[in-house]
């Protein structure tokens, strides 16, 4: 029985091994998909390493040194309060990251259960939840995450709650189509054959296959999560200062983007890279998943 | 008779994660005018990548690599994409696909498509083909007047298949290319539309290749039949002989595997499984799963050779220097 | 003989909806099917496609209520019981599908896929499991490294396989085999007809064949339904059906076989096409196709007329 | 860049964010923007002028008036050329129907009426006409500075009977009606001709003006509500004024001059506190209020956050008024601060909330204090919201510690020292807690006084009090300042007094 | 079923949604902790007035008879009276919608102008460089912050360049032509005041740019993997073995089936558009219906929150059943 054991985890490692270089070929094949990868890895990077890369305090104020443009020292420059922007950058990767995985778990976790239920038992239920979706997709979006931002208190944190609050509605279109498509699929119906009842098929079998297109979409979304956070930072609703969230600096910065431009233009650019990497990952994640080009 | 197509050493290959998967391997073919041709083969061996090869219709990442397609004296395979698309693809040659109703495209009208495949061949304009969309539509047996106006959604698959072969055939092409043209239809549906192309390729003289999986429709539509295995041609003959004295032990195996009403036999099948054309076995491909297999078949890869008369085979069980040893 | 299975005048009929813009449509699938199926034999269902073949083997295992009828399995009238009291009888009747491809969940390992059904209705060490799918996945040819791949690294014969593992696994006493040969090439066929013969044998299995491949009927059966739009056309024993068909469907479907190697020959294929399950003919169900109809046939449903005993068969010609 | 394209030269073009206006009727209006503009509508029986540096109320559409009965009882005498812009003369008819109109509609600015006794209920007896030029008003006993201040307001503006009557609709006084025009409805030096919405509001010079028709014949105000355009569309001539452009824009231009433009800077009338909830935690130790006063860096919020547009002031009277002194005894001094905290027992410091709204200069001002009280041991945590929620939790006591603003009412000092020190009218010391008896019975006292001189040492004494014992912050008095295109000439002058008053007949173009 | 048949009942379906969409904004605005009285009245308002002001307001009553008084008026197309203009909140809506409108029109336009162009490439040439540039291209407009950018561009286009105005719809001492359709280009044209009409085009360019730009990408990226996916289909094949050419197959053929799905991605941006607009007005100081909820909501401006997002969650739900029909007409499987 040993020796069968090993064998098995061989057999298995190989297995995975497979899938990962088919993963990794396409992946390859995809320059885009690489480079938004890479980009990626960047910024999460930096958010894990901020202390180590950071070369001031994001928040300490240091008014002799307001508003310098970059040099060696400071090399994105300072802000009116003589902080270091190149630091601050640095620090909000990690708003960025807590706001994405927030928004991910959150809006992931209420689209796929909405979505999935309302696919898989259909009828008067996904009448019922759908119409549910159709009224979150008709609500104004920005309003409805100012409103719950204003109802549920200030702070990034907060905002970005709201904010998935509205989002889950496409991931729950999505995952109840791909839970629709799948629910008639032959192998759905052997498992029910066997006796396995709605919740046995509905969390062990119909969830896994949903996860890969939800995980595209949100991917895709990510772009347009940080991008509602920083417009709610300029409507006054998002981070609370000193929080140097990347919108809240952008939108700081804009009265002096004519002659202090840095303050502005440094992390416009980091949230347009990033929005930019998870676009293109998000768009190449979608071409290799696509069973067409995978096969 | 007059040689209409003349393939040779045909080599096409995928280009893949797993590797190139060398999908033909020299594959050789060869039709008459107004003869019929059947390819037989297990599931990919080869044989929709033939025909389209001979349409040159293979896309990245697939590749022709090497051969000849001699068309009417022409090579194929040195013609620009331009003059395919002038005087070969819906002029000289038009195909026949598998799944009707997806082969027509959803938003056009049936009588539009089939106008401009005319239009195209006859290099006339679309309202004057449409004048001769009605007569296409009556030869394949279907009520114009209604067919004409419908969308491919509202036609069954037999309806659809009709179309694509009044389609195919509007065009008076020298050769018709049908892959699988019944495979995905109804038995009775399929006698129908096999007795309809009959009729319709004797009368408009055309050559046929006619691919398929099922050797029965093979033996009574095909003068010859070429049988195919894991990109190479293993045998070819007349449609009887085939069947009734096979020479390749594959050939025999799949013939061994056909159940037939009232023939109480034992249906054997052939062992293993077809090889991973990634990395095909070497010498003959099939030598894995041959009970013939001597060493001679593990390195060297046999020629296609006229063991008798108009009967080719690739085979060392029946080559000279076998039988001398 | 006892039936293991009895079909009384079962029904069903869907409702579907094209797009949002058009109006519901009734489908009639099945239309009034009554049968049995004794013990310990292959009970083939041949036809044409949407015929309502696999409507059938899957109302019989309850895995669609039917609109009305009865199912009996041993004898107690399945088609009430409620999910619960259902799980007793999952273990005794299983089914393999047509579409290798669609048929096992991409996402899990083979082990998985066939082990599914033991951790369902049995609490099982982990190791007994392992031991059951290796010993399941034996008799079907396959071995026990094929446990931990993924469905995608199998052809289709072997997937075939291993859905009948899954089947299996399960000890059933019948099993609905939905064309699960229909997509594998003629030399895979073969050799899993075979074994569907053998593990029938070894496991005492009972068989309800669907096909629409008569020579694949003729190969395996001892007794056949022809269904056409949802009816049965005519039922009996296999020799009954090659030897004797009377059913004027019967014998073109028998006609229309290509045959290897005879050459050409001259056929009685049936006119048109298939008319829609949603918009059936009035009268007998065939007329429309039929090269024999006469007047009465477009206006009255033909009744049941037992030609000979166990041979019945519906059509104006015989009452 | 190239070339200016520069606007007609009777208009003025103005860049503003419009977005908070409200309505420009003068019962209803009540916003520091709409009120200047309201004020160019409307004349009211006094308006408020600088005199020698001071705000002082002036004659407008009366000319005179007595004071009889101990400051209890006022006959104003109307200006007999005084005119509305469609010719109608101003009767004591009009007066008396504006005031009492003023307070039926009941909306924000009534209260300022009923602070000087005129209320809905007793409108009929305290506003009388005496004849056709003269109206007496009955009010409580208060300094004439504040009645006359009060009656100069935007509110005060005086509208014709005639037009708005046969305009009304539903009982509504033609609140509809003058939401967004004054046409016919106004004598002041303007006809606000239209205001579409969130687009523009125009201005026509008053053909009947009594004082003369203004050299700018029409005014546009443009909404702009981004500060950066703004201050683009004068820097290319597209619009003569920017109305609000950010401190920083105006440093800029003040550090670098830039040709054709200019900046306008005069003392605001309104103060940037800090209020801490006196009955909350640490804040009931005055010593921890102290060491907070004292722990805060008043140079760096005026040089950093308002880049000098700010005067240094740490009393609630503003400079140029009545009973201002200067009085300005806190500096950032670490030591003290934590000396005194460690009295207090908060040697360890402790945690708040500093509540406040997202314009840039709170948000920035809120860094600084939670930097210098970071210094002290106090972790301030800030937390930003729109006004109008903030003012709620204000309202309901629920801070604990708030920064904002504070827009003076009327120019007397008593519009200061009521909302300041007394909390029994229920304002801003109400609001924070502070219900300290001697400052609320001081700041009634000197309102009421009518001796000049007592009444500024009661207010001297109020202010020294206060600025030890209150739980406020005076940060700074603020500038007011614009950017204005060079050929836009005497924009200070009609600017001086912002925002009580905004005298818009002073501007010329050359 | 019937065309007008399938109307009726999505509409009927809309109302559903819409009396969801009211509860949902009710029970939301009214859970913020804040008084909208005080923040009308100011900073400086004692608070008797304010009292007094919430009692004339109805804000005093029970909750659930402010929602009833709330949907029945709603119900007859009256959406109360907004508390800070003290206006009919429709006829604000009235003013502002327009204006929006317009600005989405066009920025529409300019998505799909630019999006279905680049996403045909983008597929036709895939994996090549121009792929990627297009894609690229595409993607940045989604990335950066639309305030970012639309400041960006006014300092360049009307700041440096002086190319474009800055502010507005059009030009203050440009003479509006006559309120008919309340779209400056349109009313301009119907007036024929090329100039106004000129005017009001430059005016719109920057906004629109700036707002069409941010929703290229969501259009470009559908358009690209549904011509991928029609490309790779089996009539794709028939009509390339008809031998009718590269382009003709593209255009022709592969393009019509391609539009299907960009037409539902259309008709989600043009709602995103109406609603994302907040801060490409306040840029640009386009007098819109996004400012004015926007703005609403700071104020707490209760009838004018509601009455605003009632209404374009009406406009929401019309666009996408126009999508819907437009689906239909575009794929005859669609059709009845
Ligand atoms: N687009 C492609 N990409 C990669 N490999 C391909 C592609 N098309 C065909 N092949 C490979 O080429 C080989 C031959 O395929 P082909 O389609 O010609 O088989 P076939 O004989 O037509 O089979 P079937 O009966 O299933 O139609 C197969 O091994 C297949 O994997
Ligand atoms: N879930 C369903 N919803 C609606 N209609 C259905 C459903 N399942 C089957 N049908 C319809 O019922 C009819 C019978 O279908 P069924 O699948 O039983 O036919 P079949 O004989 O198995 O055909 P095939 O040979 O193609 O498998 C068909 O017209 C089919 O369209
Ligand atoms: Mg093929
Ligand atoms: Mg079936
Ligand atoms: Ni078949």
């Amino acid at each position: 029985m040993e020796t069968e054991g090993s064998n098995i985890v061989v057999s298995r490692r190989k297995l995975m091994l497979e899938d990962w270089k088919h993963t990794l070929y396409l992946w390859r094949q995809n320059k885009l998909a690489m480079i938004g990868t890479v980009i990626i890895v960047f910024f999460i990077a930096i958010a894990v390493f901020a202390p180590l890369i950071a070369p001031y305090d994001p928040v300490k104020v240091d008014l002799s040194q307001a508003l310098l443009s970059p040099s060696f020292e400071h090399i994105f420059g300072t802000d009116q309060f003589g902080r270091d922007i190149f630091s601050r950058v640095i620090y909000g990767a990690r708003i960025e990251v807590g706001i994405i995985l927030l928004v991910t778990v959150i809006s992931g976790a209420i689209g796929i259960a909405v979505g999935i239920t309302a696919g898989y038992f259909g009828g008067v239920i996904d009448e019922i939840l759908m119409r549910i979706t159709d009224i979150f997709l008709a609500f104004p979006n920005l309003i409805l995450a100012m409103a719950l931002s204003a109802m549920l208190g200030r702070g990034v944190f907060n905002a970005i709650i709201a904010i998935s609050l509205v989002g889950w509605t496409v991931i729950a279109r999505l995952s109840r189509a791909e839970a629709m498509k799948i629910k008639s699929l032959p192998y759905i119906e052997a498992i029910r054959a066997l006796g396995a009842g709605n919740l046995r098929i509905l969390l062990l079998h119909i969830l896994p296959m949903c996860m890969s297109p939800v995980l595209v979409q949100l991917s895709l979304r990510m772009g347009s999560i940080i991008l509602t956070a920083a417009g709610l930072g300029f409507l006054g609703l998002g981070a609370q200062p000193p929080t140097p969230e990347w919108g809240a600096i952008v939108s700081d910065g804009r009265s002096y983007l004519v002659d202090q431009w840095w303050i502005s233009t440094f992390p416009g650019l980091f949230i347009a890279l990033v929005v930019l990497g998870f676009n293109l990952l998000g768009d190449g994640i979608r071409d290799i998943m696509d069973p067409r080009i995978r096969r | 008779m007059k040689r209409l197509l003349d393939v040779s050493d045909l080599r096409v290959m995928f280009h893949t994660y797993r590797g190139t998967i060398k999908a033909l391997n020299g594959v050789r073919l060869w039709l008459n005018e107004e003869e019929r041709l059947g390819i037989v083969g297990e599931t990919g061996c080869g044989k929709s990548v033939s025909a389209l090869s001979i349409m040159r219709l293979i896309d990245p990442p697939g590749e022709i690599t090497d051969g000849e397609i001699v068309f009417e004296g022409l090579d194929l395979l040195k013609m620009s994409e331009e003059e395919m698309d002038k005087s070969v693809r819906g002029k000289k040659i038009s195909m026949i696909f598998q799944e009707p109703v997806s082969a027509l495209n959803p938003v056009f009208k049936v009588g539009f498509q089939i106008a401009e495949a005319i239009a195209h061949s006859n290099d006339i304009s679309m309202d004057e083909a449409y004048k001769k969309v009605p007569e296409s539509l009556e030869m394949v047996g279907l009520d114009w007047k209604r067919s004409m106006e419908l969308y491919p959604h509202e036609l069954s698959g037999g309806m659809a298949q009709r179309v694509m072969i009044a389609m195919a055939l509007a065009v008076k092409p020298k050769l018709l290319i049908a892959d699988e043209p019944t495979s995905a239809l109804d038995v009775t549906i399929q006698a129908q539309i096999l007795q309809l192309l009959d009729e319709l390729v004797r009368m408009g003289k055309n050559a046929v290749i006619l691919i398929t999986h099922d050797l029965g429709i093979a033996s009574e539509f095909c003068d010859r039949i070429t049988v195919m295995y894991a990109g190479n041609v293993i045998e070819v003959s007349d449609s009887q002989e085939v069947f009734q004295s096979p020479l390749h032990p594959y050939s025999k195996g799949l013939i061994n595997s056909i159940p037939i009403i009232g023939a109480s036999k034992v249906l054997r099948g052939i062992p293993g499984s077809v090889p991973d054309l990634v990395s095909p076995p070497p010498g003959c491909r099939f030598h894995p799963r041959c009970e013939f297999c001597f060493d001679r078949c593990r390195v060297e890869l046999p020629d296609l050779r006229e063991v008798k008369p108009d009967h080719f085979v690739a085979c060392h069980l029946y080559s000279d220097d076998s039988k001398e040893g | 003989m006892e039936a293991l299975i009895k079909v009384e005048n079962l029904k069903k009929y869907f409702e579907i909806k094209k797009s949002m813009l058009s109006k519901p449509l009734q489908v009639k699938a099945i239309n009034g099917i009554s049968l049995e199926i004794p013990k310990g034999v292959i009970f083939a269902v041949v036809g044409e496609s949407g015929s309502g073949k696999s409507t059938l083997g899957r109302v019989i295992l309850k895995l669609i209520d039917p609109t009305s009828g009865k199912v009996f399995f041993d004898g107690q009238d399945i088609t009430s019981l409620k999910s619960k009291d259902m799980i007793k009888y999952r273990k005794q009747m299983q089914i393999v599908q047509q579409d290798p491809y669609n048929s096992l969940h991409p996402r899990k390992l083979i082990k998985d896929i066939v082990g599914e059904g033991l951790k369902i209705h049995y609490k099982l060490s982990a190791e007994e499991i392992y031991l059951r799918i290796k010993e399941i996945l034996e008799c079907v040819g396959l071995r026990e490294e094929h446990m931990f791949r993924y469905p995608h690294e199998f052809s289709g014969g072997q997937r075939q396989r291993i859905a009948i593992a899954r089947a299996l696994v399960l000890r059933p006493k019948f099993l609905v085999l939905d064309e699960p040969t229909s997509a594998l090439d003629v030399s895979v066929q073969a050799r899993t007809l075979a074994l569907l013969c053998e593990l029938k044998e070894n496991f005492d299995l009972t068989y309800l064949f669907i096909t629409h491949n008569l020579a694949v009927v003729d190969y395996m059966a001892s007794h056949v339904a022809v269904m056409y739009l949802g009816k049965i056309m005519e039922i009996g024993s296999k020799d009954d059906i090659f030897s004797r068909p009377k059913h004027p469907y019967t014998v073109s479907l028998l006609e229309a076989i290509p045959s290897v190697g005879k050459g050409k020959r001259v056929r009685m294929i049936p006119r048109g096409e298939i008319p829609s399950p949603v918009n059936l003919p009035k009268g007998c169900l065939f007329h429309t196709r039929c090269v024999q109809a006469k007047d009465i046939c477009a206006k009255k449903d033909p009744q049941e007329v037992e030609i000979s005993p166990g041979h019945m068969c519906r059509c104006h010609l015989y009452s | 860049s190239n070339s200016p394209a520069a606007t007609p030269k009777d208009s003025l073009v103005i860049a503003a964010d419009t977005q908070i206006l409200i309505s420009l009727d003068p019962a209803v209006c009540y916003e520091t923007f709409a009120a200047q503009i309201t004020e160019a509508g409307y004349s009211g029986l006094t308006s408020i002028q600088p005199v020698n540096g001071v705000l002082t109320p002036v004659p407008c559409l009366a000319e005179k008036w007595d004071i009889l009965d101990n400051g209890t009882k006022y006959v104003f005498h109307l200006r007999k050329n005084a005119r509305f812009s469609n010719g109608d003369p101003v009767t004591a008819d009009d007066v008396v129907f504006s005031f009492q109109r003023l307070l039926s509609i009941n909306k924000s600015p009534a209260w300022l009426l009923e602070e000087i006794g005129l209320t809905k209920e007793n409108m009929q007896e305290t506003i009388a006409k005496q004849d056709d030029n003269t109206v007496v008003l009955k009010t409580k006993p208060l300094a004439p500075n504040v009645i006359l201040s009060i009656l100069g307001g935007s509110w005060g503006g005086i509208v014709n009977k005639k037009v708005v009557m046969a305009n009304e609709v539903n009982g509504d006084f033609g609140e509809a009606y003058l939401l967004d025009k004054s046409v016919g409805a106004g004598a002041g030096p303007y006809e606000i001709v239209e205001w579409k919405r969130n687009d523009h509001i125009l201005l026509r010079a008053n053909k009947y003006y009594w004082a003369g028709i203004p050299a700018i014949k029409q005014i546009y105000i443009k909404d702009v509500p981004e500060a950066t355009t703004q201050f683009l569309l004068v820097q290319k001539g597209d619009a003569d004024v920017a109305w609000r452009v950010t401190t920083e824009q105006a440093a800029q231009l003040k550090n670098s001059p830039q040709k054709g433009i200019k900046l306008v800077t005069v003392p605001s009338q309104s103060n940037e506190y800090v209020a801490m909830n006196a009955q909350w935690g640490p804040f009931k130790d005055e010593r921890v209020l102290q060491a907070i006063k004292y722990a805060i860096d008043y140079d760096a919020i005026i040089k950093s956050v308002m880049k000098g547009f700010a005067i240094l002031n740490q009393n609630f009277i503003p400079i140029g008024y009545f009973g201002y002194v200067e009085m300005n005894p806190y500096k950032k001094d670490l030591a003290k601060a934590k000396q005194l905290l460690k009295e207090a027992g908060y040697s360890n410091g402790f945690e708040v909330e500093l509540l406040t709204n997202p314009t840039q200069i709170r948000t920035d001002e809120a860094i600084i204090i939670q930097s210098n009280l970071a210094e002290v041991g106090i972790k301030v945590n800030v937390t930003t919201m729109p006004a109008s929620e903030m003012y709620a939790k204000f309202r309901q006591q629920g801070h604990q510690m708030i920064l904002a603003g504070w827009g003076i009412d009327y120019p007397d000092p008593d519009a200061l020292a009521k909302p300041f020190a007394n909390y029994k009218v229920k304002q801003l010391a109400w609001r924070t807690m502070w219900y300290d008896d001697y400052a609320a019975n001081l700041a009634e006292k000197a309102g009421q006084e009518l001796d000049q001189a007592r009444r500024l040492e009661l207010y001297r004494t109020l202010q020294e009090y206060w600025i030890k014992k209150s739980p406020f912050i005076m940060l700074y008095q603020p500038l007011d300042f614009w950017v204005v295109r060079d050929n836009v000439m005497g924009f200070e002058e009609a600017a001086t007094g912002y925002s009580i008053t905004f005298d818009f007949t002073k501007i010329t173009k050359k | 079923m019937r065309l007008e048949t399938f109307i009726i009942k999505r509409l009927f379906l809309m109302l559903v949604v819409l009396f969801g969409v009211s509860v949902v904004v009710f029970v939301v605005a009214r859970a913020i902790p804040a008084d909208p009285v005080g923040a009308i009245l100011g900073g400086n308002a004692p608070l008797d007035v304010v009292e007094d002001m919430t009692r004339r307001l109805g804000l005093d009553k029970p909750l659930f008879d402010q929602f009833v008084d709330f949907i029945t008026g709603a119900a007859r197309g009256d959406l109360g009276v907004s508390i800070k203009s003290n206006r009919p909140v429709i006829k604000d809506i009235a003013e502002f919608f327009p204006a929006t409108l317009e600005l989405a029109i066009v920025a529409a336009l300019i998505s799909v102008l630019l999006g279905v162009p680049l996403g045909i490439f983008s597929a036709v040439h895939r994996n090549k460089l121009i792929d990627h540039f297009c894609r690229v291209f595409s993607i940045l407009g989604v990335s950066m912050p639309v305030f970012w950018t639309g400041l960006l561009l006014l300092i360049l286009f009307y700041y440096h360049l002086g190319w474009l105005p800055g502010s507005g719809r059009v030009d203050i001492f440009t003479v509006v032509p006559p309120r008919v359709t309340g779209l400056l280009l349109m009313d301009s044209l119907l007036a024929g005041d090329f100039g106004a009409f000129k005017d009001a085009l430059l005016h719109i360019i920057l906004p629109a740019v700036v707002l069409g730009y941010s929703s290229t990408a969501s259009i470009a990226r559908i358009m690209r993997s549904s011509m991928l996916d029609v490309l790779r289909q089996d009539f794709i094949r028939t009509a390339r073995a008809k031998g009718i050419g590269r382009k003709l197959v593209i255009y022709r053929h592969a393009l019509r089936n391609a539009l299907i799905p960009v037409v539902t991605i259309i008709g989600l941006t043009f709602g995103g558009l109406l609603e994302g607009a907040v801060l490409t007005e306040t840029i640009f100081g386009w007098p819109g219906l996004g400012r004015y909820i926007v703005n609403s909501l700071l104020l707490l401006d209760y009838p004018a929150i509601m009455g605003g997002t009632l209404f374009v969650a009406v406009v929401y739900s019309l666009v996408n059943l126009v999508v819907d029909i437009v689906y239909a007409a575009l794929d005859p499987r669609m059709r009845v």
